[in-house]
């Protein structure tokens, strides 16, 4: 496998590209400053704020940030670093400062906004001292549908501008929704591979048995988008034949699982129309949206990056406001049998991306391929990857100089 | 060790340690075979289950454990390590003669693919058992897991 | 379980695990009603055990025991991680009808803000236990700690 | 935050210091040769070395040492490493060599001051081999006040000098003791943030709300010293109102705190003069030693770094040499209550050390204030911050062009 | 706790618990009298004992016992951290009244020359036991253990 | 200890060794490149693969590989890398692939050469696809006296010459065996320090009590080898006293050590001529060979580098082949008695490479002596240290402008 057979491919770092992006630890810090502090990053659903002082912490890229509900029902964010010494002013990820932060080291105290509004015995810092100064440099916050992110970047584009085409599928999916809670886990591997893994629909019919044996004599169906800028979509039919996934399950464990007894395989309580395509979102950089089998099952992820080869995937679980009880109940129970490192799908894609980031040492095999849907335009098939080279495209541009 | 809550108290321990060991020998058709036929098995983090009831799984009835153990027999790719459940703080509560419930803690080791074995997880079961022609068996087995990053191997049984 | 010896294990067994779930569950104020009016509750590490006998701290009597959960409470601003205590090896000595020494290993786990749970410490509990009014209580825990440096968040229950 | 909104402090490394002195690697790596291995450094109260042959192993920086007393009583330092292959002579951190130290690898045997003396089967080495080439590297060892000090740097000014202004207080307060034991505690953060918490006045009404509550109502008084060169001193009258902490106690927990029936607050069974003032000092470049309440409590710390953002503290204890048995009895079960990582007071420092690290991270909020105290001179109010100041001022000497 | 089988379950758990205890405390040559004359003690991964039985070591009888001690007690030069060998999961099957076999979950923790403490090693034991003058005592103890990667220092009794 | 004090030895790296090459990660990571990926490295016994599809996955360097026997009985090797996007083809360390390796990812197959036989729908890849651009690159493979090798270099000399003055002597003792399984260990250390432990003759009776009390009073023979290229040898006869080691036995635990009824004492079931020489064998640079007491114990280890301070060792215990099983289950239960970190020898070298690497700390002590053996040629006695400057030579050779 040398430059020379790869022609055809365009060595363009978005139809092939250079697997050190996932182990060199320069490209790496290069990406925390020139994507993470520059983009739009997801903090939370503004239904986990209820009430002023309501606030949930992060770390966008290496960075510790505050997310907090002021008096006025605004959402504002700031460092989570006291201007005085340093010390984070939360430990908590999520919770409520009452009227202020009180810095519990020598107790300065900042409003729900990150301005400096309490320094005991202020004497001693002379005349020229003025508490301004002190302010908690503010971070911008703005909301898409109920979705809070945040900028590092004053210059970035507005958030409606930076959803792009990504936009009205991230807004019909998620509006009217409200989040059930979060789980999160780790993995050995790069923060790009488990957003590659949601950017690609060729893989579940090989990667997950479930999927591919559901699909055994089925021609499938669906499409894969790029969205400007940096966005993807994968949006498919509901196919699958559970007779097929029934039988191979017999095959696999001798076991015969009688589906119409089990529960998972249930009708919800609830209204689903389940003709809807599946959908998949993917939005630049970091974030994940899946809405399922017409929103019965409705999740969105983020990545934070902890090193090269280290990622904290973080799983917010969506229900539908004002739901009945009994939906509720029965979101909380199922919405995550498929999910987190121990659901019954993403269990496998968390040994494919773990797995990548071990082959990934091969340095004789240096580069990976993700050039499938040769047409033009911004749509192909559901198997290609239009999707993952909106991604790369961007993080190019992103990168400038400093991509591979 | 013939008779009263003793007896019940050694065997339901009896149950929890074959269950581990079960889990650990990877002989998961066997494991199906601890749980009622209504039986009940979900975990959830220690977080979620103070504050909103996310769980991870709840499997509702005997379908629903077969299914999983067809996913641990390769309906997951996921390579299964040596683990090691070890159980300990149990404490079992008679409800009635063939009913009571029991609390424990668990700590799970694991031996990755590199061969190295390192702490993998750790909570608390909550168990509710019945007897059922002179066995005890688990109608409901929840597993808080403490870990509110949870490990990235961790489909299998806790 | 009505009679003799065994009924004591059992319930200083059940003393002990008690005492764990109430730790882990930041349950304080129940955790006090574990002592004696004159308990004593210690902790020493291994080493200086061995050598010197500088203890870390040891609370004599119910005063002392109450200013340490007023400290768990609030009077120390150290976040309080969820923790896991698992005790094992539980040996128990029998001295009178109503008084018992026991000697058990225990090891730590905690959660940490950064929502990963570690190993934290393990070492030995040394007791004295009593019974008073059919109720068996702490007369003495004394934790002998293995590790020779101690975590940075020691402030917890061990 | 800018740097034009801060003139009035002086960006000069003193009075506000840049955050990266905490985190980054290539000043860390720059302390250990400019700090660590040219400044006295303590290691042992000479009463832990009794007898001939008894030695205390330390790293100094990332050096590994040995103290060892020889049999004429001299201490002797040199590095744990032995001459032939490299094998550290011991991995204890304590313990009593015999004659000699025996190397396990070849049996290769250094006297208690490091000499070579002995080599098996010398002659496969040739003519040309002398033994005394083979003497591991001496290292200087001087004491004060039966505190044990090395340093690593031959050209280092005599440990009586460098002690400079600090040297008749740390005479004072550790003049006729002895070792009680020690502690050990790691945390996840820079070393000069716990010798910094050492040298601040102004956090403990803040951080520890038995130390804040019983101030209330209170006009605290006490002083901070900048002592040359690079030392420091605080210094202020026991004035706490024990009421006030029952008060705070009963609010706090529920529970009515009796605290004359708690040992932990009844008079030592020793004589001590309660109305003498708390000392704290701090020692260049990492030692720090408090004597509280009359010498009720009587301590050193001194500061391993283990990385930029890991520390290892190493507490001592210390008693009054030939106090009696219940005096020592109750030293030893009571003298921690308040330190180490499990103790009321420095539980909450450790909190508050961790916690800046984790602050730093902010690169927006790239400046500590240290500035407390603009009077000229060199000593402050209680809150004020000369000490500090002392110890940036030496630092920033030390680090030379090294520092930023 | 006077009679049956019961009672040789405590005195064999009581076996086990002090079996650790004299490992974690370095008493080796107490350790020796825990065994049988023709005692055996062994260790081998888990891996090993599944395919090819290649042992880590085997010691037949009280010589080879001996051996091992005299090692321990300084025949080798490695130093011996403190351990704490923690055991759950004790399952107990009696054969006759003066016999039986074991399995039991072990997890050890070590200190070592920096203070710090951690996971060391874990997995299984497989115990024979026999009573010989009243006093239940190893006929043969095997270790399996899990770590496919073993740790530096091993030579501490597993 | 100054440069100027050496002369005698020549600071040449062979003789006397700067001690960075322990510590020093630039250089580790040179070895990588310049060492491990251009010699013939040992991955498996061929006993260990037996029919078709029998694989073996290892680390070479940093480099992820796989060795597997095809349908005729030949064995080939190439990258654990799938070509496609990355996923190692296997994370086990041996198993059998069937006819070929599916990727668990998106199902590319691989033949049992690495070659690339199956992309489902390669349709979407367009008209310039082909397959074979996707073989995974092959990795050279050859076999010596039943013993696989594989090199990542290409220009690599033929494993025959490879081997050199070596070779005979490894042949001798590894003809007519088979693998009985395998051990693996870490420790802190740096790869070479083990491996210069077993090309080190002079430690055995300082380390081991067992070895030196053996040998009281008896005028120890044997001889040290340099063998061209690299690779060293240690031949010397069995000559311990066993009633001096009963002796020190008894002073050491005041046990009475009856070793006529200790079975470890006694003769294996099968024959050994108990006077022939013990023969510890180095191939350079990460392998090592005993052949002990006649072939009683009979093992090959290797270093798996994790780090420059970390090594895993990886230990083939072998057997003869047609033994009888009487004698197989002696092996099986006695080999490792001896060996890995829990073995009554190898027990006691682990503690001396992690000794040494701690010890390497210490800067002012910056060179190794290994220079014993001043006699011209290759050949010295027991205690002497051809072996390792024979290493050392071929170590600088390789490492070129790099090293030290
Ligand atoms: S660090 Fe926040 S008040 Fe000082
Ligand atoms: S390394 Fe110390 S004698 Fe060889
Ligand atoms: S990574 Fe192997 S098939 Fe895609
Ligand atoms: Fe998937
Ligand atoms: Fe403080
Ligand atoms: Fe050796």
């Amino acid at each position: 496998m040398t430059e020379e057979q790869l022609p055809h491919l365009g060595l363009d770092m978005t139809r092939v590209i250079d697997r050190r992006v996932y182990t060199d630890p320069l490209i790496y810090k290069t990406e925390m400053t020139q994507i993470f502090a520059r983009t739009w990053q997801f903090v939370a659903h503004e239904s986990e704020l209820q009430g002023p002082g309501d606030y949930i912490s992060a770390t966008i890229g290496e960075q510790p940030i505050i997310l907090c509900k002021n008096r006025d029902g605004a959402l504002n964010a700031f460092y989570n670093a006291c201007t005085h010494r340093g010390a984070v002013l939360t430990t908590k990820r999520k919770g409520n400062c009452g009227a202020a932060f009180r810095c519990m080291y020598h107790g300065w105290t900042f409003d729900q906004e990150g301005r400096c509004i309490g320094v005991p015995y202020p004497d001693a810092y002379g005349q020229g001292f003025t508490r301004d100064v002190y302010d908690i440099p503010s971070i911008r916050v703005e909301t898409f549908a109920g979705l809070v992110f945040v900028s590092l970047d004053g210059e970035a584009a507005p958030l409606e501008e930076y959803m792009g085409e990504a936009g009205p599928y991230v807004r019909e999916v998620v509006e009217g929704t409200e989040s059930l809670g979060r789980v999160r886990w780790a993995y050995d591997g790069n923060w790009k591979s488990w957003h590659e893994n949601f950017a690609d629909n060729y893989h579940p019919e090989f990667t997950h048995p479930v999927v591919g044996t559901g699909y055994r004599g089925i021609e499938v169906q669906g499409n894969n988008y790029w969205l400007d800028e940096g966005h993807g979509m994968l949006r498919f039919p509901p196919q699958r034949d559970p007779q097929r996934i029934v039988a191979a399950m017999r095959e696999t464990s001798g076991l015969e699982n009688n589906i119409s007894d089990n529960p998972l395989w249930q009708r919800p309580p609830f209204d689903v129309d389940f003709k809807q395509d599946h959908r998949i979102i993917t939005v630049f950089p970091n974030m994940d949206l899946q809405f399922m089998t017409g929103g019965m099952m409705n999740i969105i992820q983020v990545l934070r990056p902890q090193a090269v080869n280290r990622t904290v995937v973080e799983l917010l679980a969506l229900g539908t406001k004002g739901e009945s009880g009994t939906a509720r109940e029965w979101r909380l129970e199922r919405t995550l049998d498929s999910q987190a490192s121990s659901g019954k799908v993403s269990g496998d894609d968390n040994e494919a991306v773990v797995r990548c980031q071990m082959g990934f040492a091969a340095s004789a095999v240096p580069w990976s391929n993700m050039s499938r849907g040769q047409g033009s335009g911004n749509v192909g098939e559901k198997r290609d990857e239009y999707s993952m080279r909106s991604f790369y495209n961007a993080w190019r541009r992103y990168m400038g100089e400093h991509a591979l | 060790m013939q008779g009263g809550n003793d007896n019940c108290e050694g065997q339901i321990r009896a149950l929890m340690f074959e269950c581990a060991r079960l889990v650990d020998h990877q002989r998961f058709r066997e494991w199906l075979d601890l749980f009622t036929d209504d039986g009940s098995y979900s975990a959830i983090t220690y977080e979620n289950n103070q504050e909103n009831g996310l769980y991870l799984f709840k499997d509702d009835g005997k379908e629903s454990l077969k299914e999983r153990v067809t996913f641990l027999m390769g309906f997951w790719q996921v390579g299964r390590g040596k683990t090691l459940h070890t159980l300990s703080n149990i404490s079992i509560t008679p409800l009635q003669d063939d009913e009571a419930t029991a609390s424990s803690y668990f700590v799970i080791y694991r031996t990755g693919d590199d061969g190295v074995t390192r702490f993998h997880a750790c909570g608390e079961y909550e168990d509710h058992l019945v007897r059922q022609e002179c066995r005890w068996l688990f109608k409901r087995r929840k597993a808080i897991v403490d870990n509110g990053v949870l490990p990235s191997h961790f489909t299998d049984l806790i």
